[in-house]
């Protein structure tokens, strides 16, 4: 282990005495691509929340970058430079794509209402250089024809795509995916997942997502957590976790 | 001492008859989630409808009855042409929609029955009766009775009949509800035509109290801080709600009043409610989550 | 339900538009040589049942002077009803809409039937140069004319009414010397109109001796427990009733429920009426209150009302019963003062239609005498009237007691005056401020 | 480069998107300027500008006000009034207390005064969101129609608790007639309508309409949630404010607490749901629908010639009736409000042959 960007320690949530995270603890490296996987209601979308702070887990500690933390605001998260995409549609419906992401960038605002209202100060620099990054963003997923679209009006493919840059223009050095793929046709999912690699190789950005499609887990994955009942019953590469017996009778052997 | 009491009495024999009228907000609230500020005016169209009729003649059970009909013919209307055509749209809409009912409601009752004050006798006496040495009027006993009754009867009607159990199932899923066969519309109109009778029943004890004119309609705005306190959707919470705000309102004035040298009861309840709000958001009894942030 | 297409919203919006502008006749004078009379109404909302019978007697007189008289002077009067709803917003439009006369007729005066609305028009009329006429419900301060040349707060206001009530007061104790010590609760709308008694009450008891007790009621009044509570427990002797719409009925319900004496409650012109006393049922038997426009059909000028309008089914009454209640007789005494002051300037100015200029003179200088009074009908309807321009109110203030016999009022007194003087520098010192504030020339009797 | 002219380059975005109806904006705020400035005052009668035009650009400056709070920020307020109350009673006593302050000062600082109870009543919008937020304002409505009526001071003792404009002047200049009211209103409403598009078109107006559309994502971006919403209530208390005192003093002319009472509370709410939520426009559309519709019923009965025979009193009813019964309407049969149905009909007229073009959100 030696460069972990993100470690928990034994983390454990419930909601009204059903556990949904079971003593929970593993790494993610730096610059890896770490899938989790287990079966509906394993606790992984619990697990992201509880990374970037929507839930507060109950025990456990987290250290992402260096800095530990129990837990920790969705804000102070984003801070951080934990970035996520969300399970169920989470865009900001009635804005255009370009506005989707721009919105995405909001933790790097450094000027304040006034600026940002008359356009002084800081503000002239942050509309300059935001745009850019929008842009560039939306460039490097190919959303350009639709820049100015209204995104509720996308098909879903693309809005989940919008999602990926909104969370990927901030620069996060945690990419945080839920179920980035769920609900698409083979073809979209071969193109979500070449994005997806395309972000970690060429972005650098290590990310964390969660995927029922075992096959494109294992050729998208670095590194493979198996969840099952909120307890972890696999964890390493995808040919360890292949042949992990727990995980075949947990998940492999139940589901597919 | 006694002073206090007898405010305290007093207030909270207000606050019974704020109760009454908040009731059948809960209803329409718990059954298609709106708040509907046309209440004030149903209550309004009630009271004016029953004396209208015992003045040309009518004996009290004919008018009665016949204003019944007649509300529950307005909640037939009412789900027809309002509600449903607005389903599924945001509270803020639903609301307006019933502004611009209320308004409809309170132009056809001065349209149909004039816009003359009546008097009201239900034939109790509003003077007091000593009540283990408090003078308590015989009119509030009354109005208490009559409120504790129109619970009793509708609790009744909600946990024991086929109809209230449609309900309840409404209230807390309406989706799945729908998915077992609940036919909403006629929820809908069921609940509108209890609330009818309920504000029929209020319009009556409030009509009595202050005469049969336009501004019972203003009543609901005594209504909105008792909801905000006792919860949108629950009874009890509004009888609680209602209580509390008619014993703290007539404290505050005779307390607070002077320092200001003013009254304060016109904001304090909702001042009152505001502090429910932000320590408890979903009122004494609500039951339904309230959003939080 | 109608569908509401796009093309039919365009359609009814430009057809609204067109009856808009259309509706606006500058050129037509169909009504030309006529004296216009904008009836400012408010047949909705929760003030209509006292503007009903109000407008009809308003109505039915000016009907009597056109049809039995043939018109004031000659000239005929031509009513345009204007619906206000007793809202400043709709008021302002009925304004605009009838200052400068319409269809040919002539505005020489405007009543806006409404204290809030003459309030909100001071400025307006001021630019316009429009008389504002509000007889019993103007604004106290505009009594100066110099400040207010186009204020005219006839007949009455609040600070004559509580010297009156005090007077009354002391009539019953005894005399002014034996008010020392009476507790005198005054139990007022929290509102301006309820909080405008305080300062003179404060004055009257700091000349009299009588404790003055000042209890508020909230808008609308339909819980008074604990006000009548706080009286009893003050040990009040008489109570003030300044009370507005539901107000009144529940307060002298509320009054026996907590055994205060009905007969010691005197209420306010506002809670004067039929409609104050009936809803509170039996225990308002014995209720008393001040009365500027007296009540009752026993007046000459309401017999020939009778007799030519009502009889002959041109009265703008629906309910008959309402002929000679107290908002009725109010209808009647404003639209006197409106004629009377048409006949003062056709005296000077000749007999046709008045402008606002002839109608703002004439205005200021009524003089009903009690000569004019007997040959108007309507003796014991109305009191002396004389305005000039240091005073648009009227010399005299009075105002009669009357009392509620349990279906009716009865009259008690004749009218008791009020001692104009008592108050009358502090007024002006209210109006030398008002004119100080907004940087205004005082008008004297050569500007 | 001018503020008018970066507008005019800045393309359309955002909800209230209206290419093929303003192609080129630049023009379009050329001629809406002509004749807000040059040919209104020059054409209009006194009746139109007192009664009309003046009622319905100051209720749609505060019908925008809101619409920042609701349509784009997705708060509620039920209590528009008492801030707009705030703005006048404030440009009152600092025209009256602080005679070296010009009208244009007094204006926003009056603005300012009502953004920071705004802020103060708005406070709740942390903990809680949906309709009950309403509870809150609500308070402030009933709170400050009491302040300003109990407390003389406000009014600087006037009998009747009203307030007047001390002095409307501005550089010399009289405003106190109808052109001069009308000149102010226009003006100012002007340069507000360019606040709100400059606020819209900024990081703030994008967060605001991201809280509404996704608050859980919003806060996971990084967006503050909770400042956002402060600001919001705070500019649109801004907005309602100076509204107010212009309701106050370039309408009304005189004004107490009660000209800001519940109804006129309901009557922002109605004007941004029937004008449209989330348009700059749209406010104006509602303003002049709740302005002229009583008055066009009230004309039409007139123009028929009902008055002679039919019960006045009947009549009356009825047009309130009919009133009720259109708003009803419009919220059934136009949910996007009074500005999508003139947007699509004039790309109606503009452009019959185009395909629908995408239902905006």
């Amino acid at each position: 282990m030696a460069d972990a960007l993100l470690r928990l320690h034994d983390v454990s949530l419930a909601f009204k005495g059903i556990t949904a995270l079971n003593r929970l603890s593993f790494d993610v490296e730096r610059g890896e691509i770490c899938a989790l996987i287990g079966p509906n209601g394993a606790g992984k979308s619990s697990l992201l929340n509880v990374i970037n702070g929507v839930y507060r887990a109950n025990t456990g500690d987290i250290v992402f970058d260096g800095v530990r933390f129990e837990r920790i605001h969705p804000l102070k998260a984003a801070d951080l430079g934990i970035g996520r995409t969300f399970q169920h549609n989470a865009l900001f419906g009635r804005l255009t794509v370009i506005e989707n992401v721009l919105a995405g960038l909001a933790r790097h605002g450094r000027a304040n209402f006034l600026e940002n209202i008359f356009r002084l100060g800081r503000d002239r620099a942050e509309r300059r250089s935001f745009t850019t990054r929008a842009h560039r963003i939306i460039a490097f997923l190919e959303l350009d024809p639709h820049i100015e679209t209204v995104v509720s009006t996308l098909p879903y493919g693309l809005q989940k795509r919008v999602d990926l840059a909104r969370a990927l223009v901030a620069d996060p050095k945690l990419l945080l995916l839920d179920e980035p793929m769920a609900g698409m046709n083979q073809d979209e999912k071969a193109e979500m997942s070449h994005f997806v690699s395309d972000v970690n190789e060429k972005l650098g950005t290590t990310v964390v997502l969660i995927e029922h499609d075992v096959g494109i887990v294992m050729d998208l994955a670095d590194h493979v957590v198996v969840l099952d009942y909120g307890r972890k019953v696999g964890d390493g590469t995808p040919d360890e976790v292949r042949n992990n017996p727990d995980v075949i009778a947990a998940y492999l052997g139940t589901v597919h | 001492m006694n002073f206090f009491l007898e405010t305290l009495v007093s207030g909270l024999s207000a606050g019974v008859m704020y109760s009454l009228v908040a009731i059948g907000f809960v209803l329409i609230y718990k059954a298609s989630g709106v708040f509907n500020f046309a209440q004030g005016s149903m209550l309004l169209f009630a009271s004016l409808t029953f004396v209208t009729l015992v003045e040309k003649g009518a004996p009290f059970g004919v008018a009665l009855g016949t204003t019944a009909l007649v509300m529950i013919l307005g909640a037939i209307l009412i789900e027809r042409l309002v509600l449903r055509p607005l389903v599924n749209r945001d509270a803020l809409t639903l609301f307006m929609a019933t502004l611009g009912l209320s308004f409809v409601i309170e132009g056809l009752a001065q349209l149909l029955m004039g816009s003359d004050v009546h008097m009201l006798d239900l034939g109790i006496d509003d003077l007091p009766v000593s009540v283990g040495g408090l003078m308590i009027s015989q009119f509030d006993l009354f109005a208490s009775g009559a409120a504790l009754a129109l619970v009793a009867v509708l609790s009744i009607v909600f946990n024991k009949t086929r109809m209230g159990i449609s309900l309840r199932a409404v209230a807390d899923d309406t989706l799945a509800a729908q998915s077992i066969g609940i036919r909403l519309p006629a929820i809908w109109r069921i609940v509108w035509s209890v609330a009818g009778i309920v504000a029929l029943a209020a319009g009556l004890i409030w009509g009595a109290r202050q005469g049969v004119q336009y501004s019972l309609s203003l009543v609901t705005l005594k209504a909105l801080p008792v909801l905000i306190i006792g919860g949108f959707s629950s009874i009890a919470g509004a009888i609680v709600g209602g209580l509390l705000v008619g014993a703290t309102e007539s404290l505050a004035d005779i307390y607070i009043g002077p320092l200001v040298q003013g009254s304060v009861s016109t904001w304090f309840a909702y001042i009152l409610a505001v502090v429910f709000l932000l320590v408890r958001p979903a009122g004494l009894f609500g039951d339904r989550a309230i959003e939080r942030v | 339900m109608p569908s509401l297409s796009v093309p039919t919203i365009i359609l009814a919006g430009a057809l609204g538009l067109v009856a808009l502008t259309g509706s606006q006749p500058a050129s037509a004078q169909e009504h030309k040589g006529e004296q216009l009379y904008p009836l400012f109404t408010y047949r909705t909302g929760p003030y209509a049942p006292s503007f009903i019978p109000f407008g009809a007697g308003n109505r039915d007189y000016l009907r009597y002077i056109n049809e039995v008289e043939g018109g004031v002077d000659g000239v005929k009067i031509f009513i345009q009803e204007c619906e206000t709803g007793y809202t400043i917003e709709r008021g302002i439009e009925c304004y605009e809409r009838y200052k400068n006369g319409y269809d040919g007729a002539l505005t020489a005066a405007i009543y806006p039937h409404s204290s809030g609305l003459d309030v909100a028009l001071t400025d307006k009329a001021r630019i316009d140069k429009i008389p504002i006429v509000s007889p019993g419900g103007g604004q106290n301060i505009a009594t100066d004319g110099r400040v207010f040349p186009y204020q005219y707060p006839l007949i009455f206001d609040y600070w004559s009414e509580a010297q009156i009530v005090v007077d009354y007061i002391a009539h019953q104790v005894g005399g002014t010397d034996k008010l020392k010590g009476v507790k005198i609760a005054t139990l007022y709308h929290d509102s301006g109109y309820g909080r405008d008694t305080i300062e003179p009450l404060d004055i009257l008891s700091k000349k009299f001796g009588f404790e003055d007790i000042q209890i508020p009621v909230p808008h609308p009044g339909e819980q008074q427990q604990a006000q009548w509570q706080q009286i009893r427990q003050a040990g009040a002797d008489w109570v003030f009733l300044r009370g507005w719409g539901v107000m009144t009925p529940v307060a002298i319900k509320t009054a026996a429920r907590v055994g205060f004496p009905v007969n010691h409650i005197i209420g306010d012109i506002w809670s004067g009426s039929e409609d104050d006393a009936r809803p509170a049922g039996g225990v308002a038997k014995g209720y008393l209150a001040v009365s500027v426009f007296p009540p009752g059909t026993d007046y000459d000028i309401l017999k020939k009302l009778k007799e030519t309008i009502i009889d002959t089914g041109k009265s703008d009454l629906k309910d008959d019963t309402k002929f000679g209640t107290v908002y009725y007789n109010y209808g009647v005494i404003e639209a006197i003062t409106f004629v009377e002051a048409l006949r003062t300037g056709h005296r000077k100015f000749g007999n046709h239609p008045l402008t606002a200029a002839e109608g703002q003179w004439a205005l200021e200088n009524l003089a009903i005498d009690d000569q004019r009074i007997a040959a108007l009908g309507a003796k014991g309807l109305i009191s002396p009237l004389q305005t000039s321009i240091a005073n648009h109110k009227g010399e005299t203030i009075a105002a009669k007691i009357i009392q509620w016999d349990g279906t009716r009022w009865d009259t008690l007194t004749d009218w008791i005056k009020a001692d104009t003087t008592l108050f009358a520098d502090v007024i002006r010192a209210k109006a030398a401020a008002y004119a100080q504030e907004k940087g205004l020339v005082l008008r004297t009797a050569s500007n | 480069m001018t503020v008018a002219s970066q507008i005019a380059d800045t393309p359309v975005r955002g909800v209230q998107r209206r290419a093929g109806l303003i192609g080129r904006p630049l023009v379009l705020i050329t001629i809406g300027l002509v004749v807000a400035f040059v040919a209104i005052p020059l054409v209009a009668t006194d009746y139109w500008l007192s009664s009309i035009i003046i009622p319905t650009i100051v209720m749609g400056l505060a019908g925008l006000g809101l619409n920042l709070l609701m349509g784009y920020a997705g708060l509620v307020s039920l209590g528009a009034a008492a801030f707009m109350s705030i703005g006048a009673f404030a440009t009152y006593n600092l025209l009256l207390r602080l005679p070296v302050l010009p009208l244009p000062v007094v204006l926003v600082l009056a603005g300012l005064i009502a953004a920071a109870a705004g802020i103060l009543f708005g406070l709740p919008s942390l903990r809680i969101k949906g309709f009950y937020l309403g509870a809150s304002t609500l308070g402030a409505q009933f709170f400050f129609e009491w302040l300003f009526t109990n407390f003389k001071w406000f009014s600087n003792g006037s009998q009747s608790l009203t307030i007047s404009a001390p002095r409307l002047a501005f550089l010399g200049w009289d405003l106190s007639a109808a052109t001069g009211r009308y000149l102010l209103v226009a003006a100012v409403t002007a340069l507000l309508i360019l606040l709100a598009y400059a606020i819209v078109h900024s990081r703030v107006g994008r967060e605001w309409m991201a809280i509404r559309d996704q608050d859980t994502a919003a806060a996971v971006i990084g967006i503050r949630i909770g400042r956002r919403k402060l600001l919001a209530y705070a500019i649109s208390s801004f907005f309602c404010g100076i509204a107010g005192a212009l309701w106050a003093f370039g309408y009304l002319g005189t004004a107490d607490a009660h000209a800001f009472d519940l109804d006129k509370s309901f009557q922002v709410l109605f004007i941004v749901l029937i004008g449209g939520t989330a348009t700059l426009f749209g406010s104006f559309f509602g303003a002049a629908f709740i302005v002229l519709t009583p008055i066009l019923l009230d004309r039409i009965v007139l123009a028929t010639s009902l008055t002679a025979s039919a019960d006045q009193g009947a009549l009356a009813n009825l047009q309130r009736i009919i009133f009720g019964v259109i708003i009803i309407l419009l919220l059934i049969k136009e949910p996007d409000g009074l500005s999508s149905l003139l947007r699509r009909g004039l790309s109606g007229v503009r452009r019959r042959d185009t395909a629908s073009r995408a239902p905006l959100g």
